[in-house]
């Protein structure tokens, strides 16, 4: 093992014991939570950021001038510098603080694809997107007149460059829109081709980091992309927040999205003015709470180390994709080169559902279903698949439980 | 280890979900319906045939769903077979109560018999999530009846 | 006093015990926290139900087969549950949860502003509205051709009933969006007359029941109204949600707004298919925690009884209009017969800033600003206003501390 | 009680809060520019006369403010009569930085004494929410200097 400051040891037992919900016991047995990619479990320290924040420094933001509302401002803008930071964004004023991807998706599709982009011009998706990522652009070009292309992918998972570069070809894509890591195949896109090849048509990109953020250091200076999108609750943080970064001038060129407080400088009935951004996206009370709890989550992330999380996982998946492979009957879907902590998987003669379901009462906990990624289930030529994903806190021995789970479900269909 | 599972997956429905007996599409028929189920992508499609004197004769499916609810499917082509279409919703209404809550309701005394052959459905109640799974073909079967194009089992 | 279940003493010690951040001291001081109209505290029940989701059954909800996302989707649409038992819903599907009051009206004015009303037909605000009911309205007006109509308010800072009857007369009104309780003037509307009015000129009602909901019982059956809004934070739940009530035909009626996860039926490139409502409303992972952290909030408020509320909040605002009153130079404003727990006022020769800086610093955190009211500034005639407003766990003895340091800062600019 | 206060409310800033000696519209002005802090409702206009040579003579505003903003926009009117726009710029940023930080940064020697005038105004930096009261009116001298219409101090 080499020594240095950069390579820390992993040390899975001790994440696991900052994670108060694995004590739990389902059916009596051990909880084997392999859902991440859906949602994480929470570590102590932001469930106590979120307490702390609530009993001892809570009131409404950015308008107060007494003690507890300074400190509740203080700590909800640095959470922007966290989230800036996070992502090594130019500057904290592009972090948008949104309820989660989804939303902060349709922020762009509203404010950039209605306010910049012109009818005509074409947005460009794949065929492995999340349907948070299909649908605000299908309404978009229902009510705006935007052409919709969708980029095709290779029989491995990966998104098929050539193709992408045709659908480009004709200078009519105003955005490129594409997960930067596929939730169901664990596929992670080379964001920084995508980059320059969206760029080299006069695209912008926008990357839906909703996985790759949980599980790959982004840069966004160094992709150079436009616009990045993540939600918290799948980065160890709460609920009810997620982050919209896009380029400052992008920003200061969208039309808002929402109105009402805070994202106003003056109002008349006649007319109002917009505040600065980031504010002028962010109407109404923000969620505070959450923005303390993701800020948590970050610096939670931050401190484990993510080259340490990415060679935790590497060995997580490595493991995972030997051992169900050579289970009779199992088909894995996605074999990307550059590939996350998830994988999802169909069983000869037992449907998803039905193997949640015996996985459950065994404590193990996978999803099941088309994962909101109906078009890509097509592209696969089925109706769902069941899905099994990894977090900080997951070990090889719960891929072995995993395993031996599979073997049983398969006896009981036998 | 499965103990508890073998009350939703009892051998009839181990066995209709493998087999169905009814899982085909009729050539001839006189009514059609779709059915969704949104949150986990399991699809019917169903067609129904009236006899001569106006009850069921026959009802075929197509579907693509998990053990609970092909056999939920082909238990319902099995048993509404023969009854009219008000006895259909009757037997609907009373296998949706029977998955949620796991008791038979009570029903006019021709329909307790073919309500008997669907208690080995009865055990999904205490599967809140798997409860769609039994009743979703029963939702496309109350769309044919009333002649709608789509159910949802929300 | 009398006997009976229905009036129980209201034991303010009691209800101060529940919420921990009361122990706080600022600057060496007990706290005096009067901005509860601006965001609420939060009682310990709320914060443990939020810890214990996170701690004991965390997981995504609704597409989960496995016991905690179960649990956690029981919890979730208990939530809704109890919303609906709130407001005396018609049914559990006409609750749509949004990130805040602010969302909620976006939502309406997008959805059934764009979607419903017609170019041409208007939409009527009064001149006492928040502007989380004032800029949507002007954007739908700009984007969509729709007027925007303003009722003035009287003297008093009531509603003025005869004008609004007026607006409303050449029967173009598809749309009322008025407040139930003004954030600064404390004025309750007549909500009953106001629906009825909208009715008999073939308009809707939508209430903004940001403020009202915390001071009275809410019966949306009983008032007839079409749409009404409230925010969790200020109803001593979390931050990261608020609640859109809208009858079930109305949704049934209106696009969705946001497009993503959980909100579809069927997603193909060509076309997408909408979920029931109040699915088709809530794209992508809603805020979980944070409508468990709600319905406990609500389940807490109901405990004390909306009753014995609206009475402690009489006796804390007649206190507080009698003690202010008599201080010299101080002018309050609005004089409504029918008003919650909200009074906002000036001081000759000392500014609401400069005010608040001064009771802060004896511990007392109060408002000053234009309390996202311009508008209504203007029709006051003023910038700002400094404002004290009411909780569960105010004190006359805070009323009184207030009075004492108004009478301080007079003393400091004298 | 407010003994803390003091370091925010010297007698120099309750005086010119009360009484500005600038506060009012210039009739003849050669600049002009408006602020607003729209997260309180401040409001400030300002007029601009230069002297023959190019430098500031006179600057005149009616604001709408606490004693903070009044008193740094009268104290701005004092300070930058008799100086370049450069110098001017230079005292803005001066002014900004002591505001937030509470030390006066070091600024040429013709500026250091007009700087020392602004020194009351150091106390704002420990109230975050008053910050902006004290540097609104600089916002609105720069947006005049570059001939912008408007300024915010967000
Ligand atoms: C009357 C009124 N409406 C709407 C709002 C907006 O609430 P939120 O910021 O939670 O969306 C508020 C609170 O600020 C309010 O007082
Ligand atoms: C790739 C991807 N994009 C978007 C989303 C939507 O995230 P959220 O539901 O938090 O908005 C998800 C998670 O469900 C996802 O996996």
């Amino acid at each position: 093992m080499s020594v240095g400051v950069s390579v820390r040891p992993f040390d899975v037992a001790r994440v696991r014991a900052d994670f108060p919900i694995l004590a739990q016991k389902i059916y009596g047995r051990d909880l084997v939570f392999l859902d991440s990619a859906a949602s994480a479990q929470k570590p102590r320290a932001v469930i106590a950021a979120m307490t702390e924040a609530m009993e001892r420094q809570y009131a409404n933001v950015h308008r107060g001038i007494y003690w507890l509302s300074e400190r509740a401002t203080e700590a909800y803008e640095n959470a922007r510098d966290a989230a800036a930071r996070l992502l090594k964004a130019y500057d904290r004023s592009e972090i948008v603080f949104t309820r989660n991807s989804t939303e902060a998706i349709n922020l762009v599709a509203h404010s950039y694809g209605r306010g910049v982009l012109r009818p005509g011009q074409a947005v460009v998706i794949s065929e492995m997107e999340h349907h948070a990522n299909i649908v605000p652009w299908q309404m978009l070009r229902d009510a705006h007149g935007i052409d919709l292309r969708v980029a095709p992918i290779t029989d491995s998972g990966e998104i098929d460059l050539v193709s992408l570069a045709r659908l480009l070809e004709d200078g009519r894509v105003g955005l490129v829109a594409l997960t930067h890591m596929s939730n169901v195949l664990g596929t992670c896109t080379p964001a920084r081709r995508l980059a320059a090849l969206a760029h080299a048509h006069g695209a912008k990109l926008l990357l839906d980091g909703s996985q790759a953020i949980v599980h790959r250091i982004v840069d966004v200076q160094e992709i150079d992309c436009d616009f990045y999108v993540f939600t918290g609750h799948k980065l160890y943080g709460p609920t009810g927040i997620g982050v919209l970064w896009a380029r400052h001038e992008l920003l200061e060129q969208m039309p808002p999205f929402l109105g009402g407080g805070d994202m106003i400088s003056s109002v008349s009935f006649a007319r109002s003015e917009w505040a600065a951004v980031p504010h002028k996206f962010e109407a109404g009370t923000p969620p505070i709470v959450e923005a303390i709890g993701l800020a948590t989550a970050i610096a939670y992330v931050e401190a484990l180390g993510y080259e340490a999380i990415a060679a935790h996982e590497t060995t997580l998946v490595d493991h995972a994709l030997s051992r169900l492979s050579s289970i009779p009957g199992l088909r894995i879907f996605g074999h990307a080169q550059d590939r996350g902590g998830v994988v999802s998987f169909a069983l000869e003669g037992a449907h998803s559902h039905d193997i949640a379901t015996l996985l459950d009462r065994q404590g193990i906990a996978v999803r099941a279903g088309h994962h909101c990624a109906e078009p890509l289930m097509q592209r696969l030529g089925v109706e769902s698949t069941a899905r099994a994903s990894f977090g900080l806190y997951t070990t090889k021995d719960e891929i072995d439980a995993l395993a031996e789970g599979i073997d049983r479900v398969r006896e009981f269909f036998a | 280890m499965f103990e508890d599972l073998r009350d939703l997956y009892q051998e009839v429905i181990l066995d209709h979900g493998r087999r169905p007996r009814h899982g085909s599409r009729l050539a001839a028929f006189d009514a059609t319906a779709r059915g969704d189920n949104p949150l986990c992508g399991d699809r019917i499609a169903l067609w129904l045939k009236y006899a001569e004197g106006g009850a069921i004769e026959r009802v075929g499916f197509e579907a693509k769903g998990c053990a609970i609810s092909i056999a939920s499917a082909d238990l319902m082509a099995e048993t509404v077979a023969g009854i009219s279409d008000e006895e259909a919703r009757q037997l609907a209404a009373a296998l949706q109560a029977l998955a949620k809550t796991g008791d038979a309701p009570i029903v006019p005394e021709p329909l307790a018999e073919r309500l008997e052959r669907l208690l080995p459905l009865a055990g999904v109640h205490e599967f809140p999530s798997r409860v769609k799974c039994a009743t979703l073909p029963w939702h496309a079967l109350l769309a044919a009846l009333t002649g709608r194009e789509n159910a949802t089992s929300e």
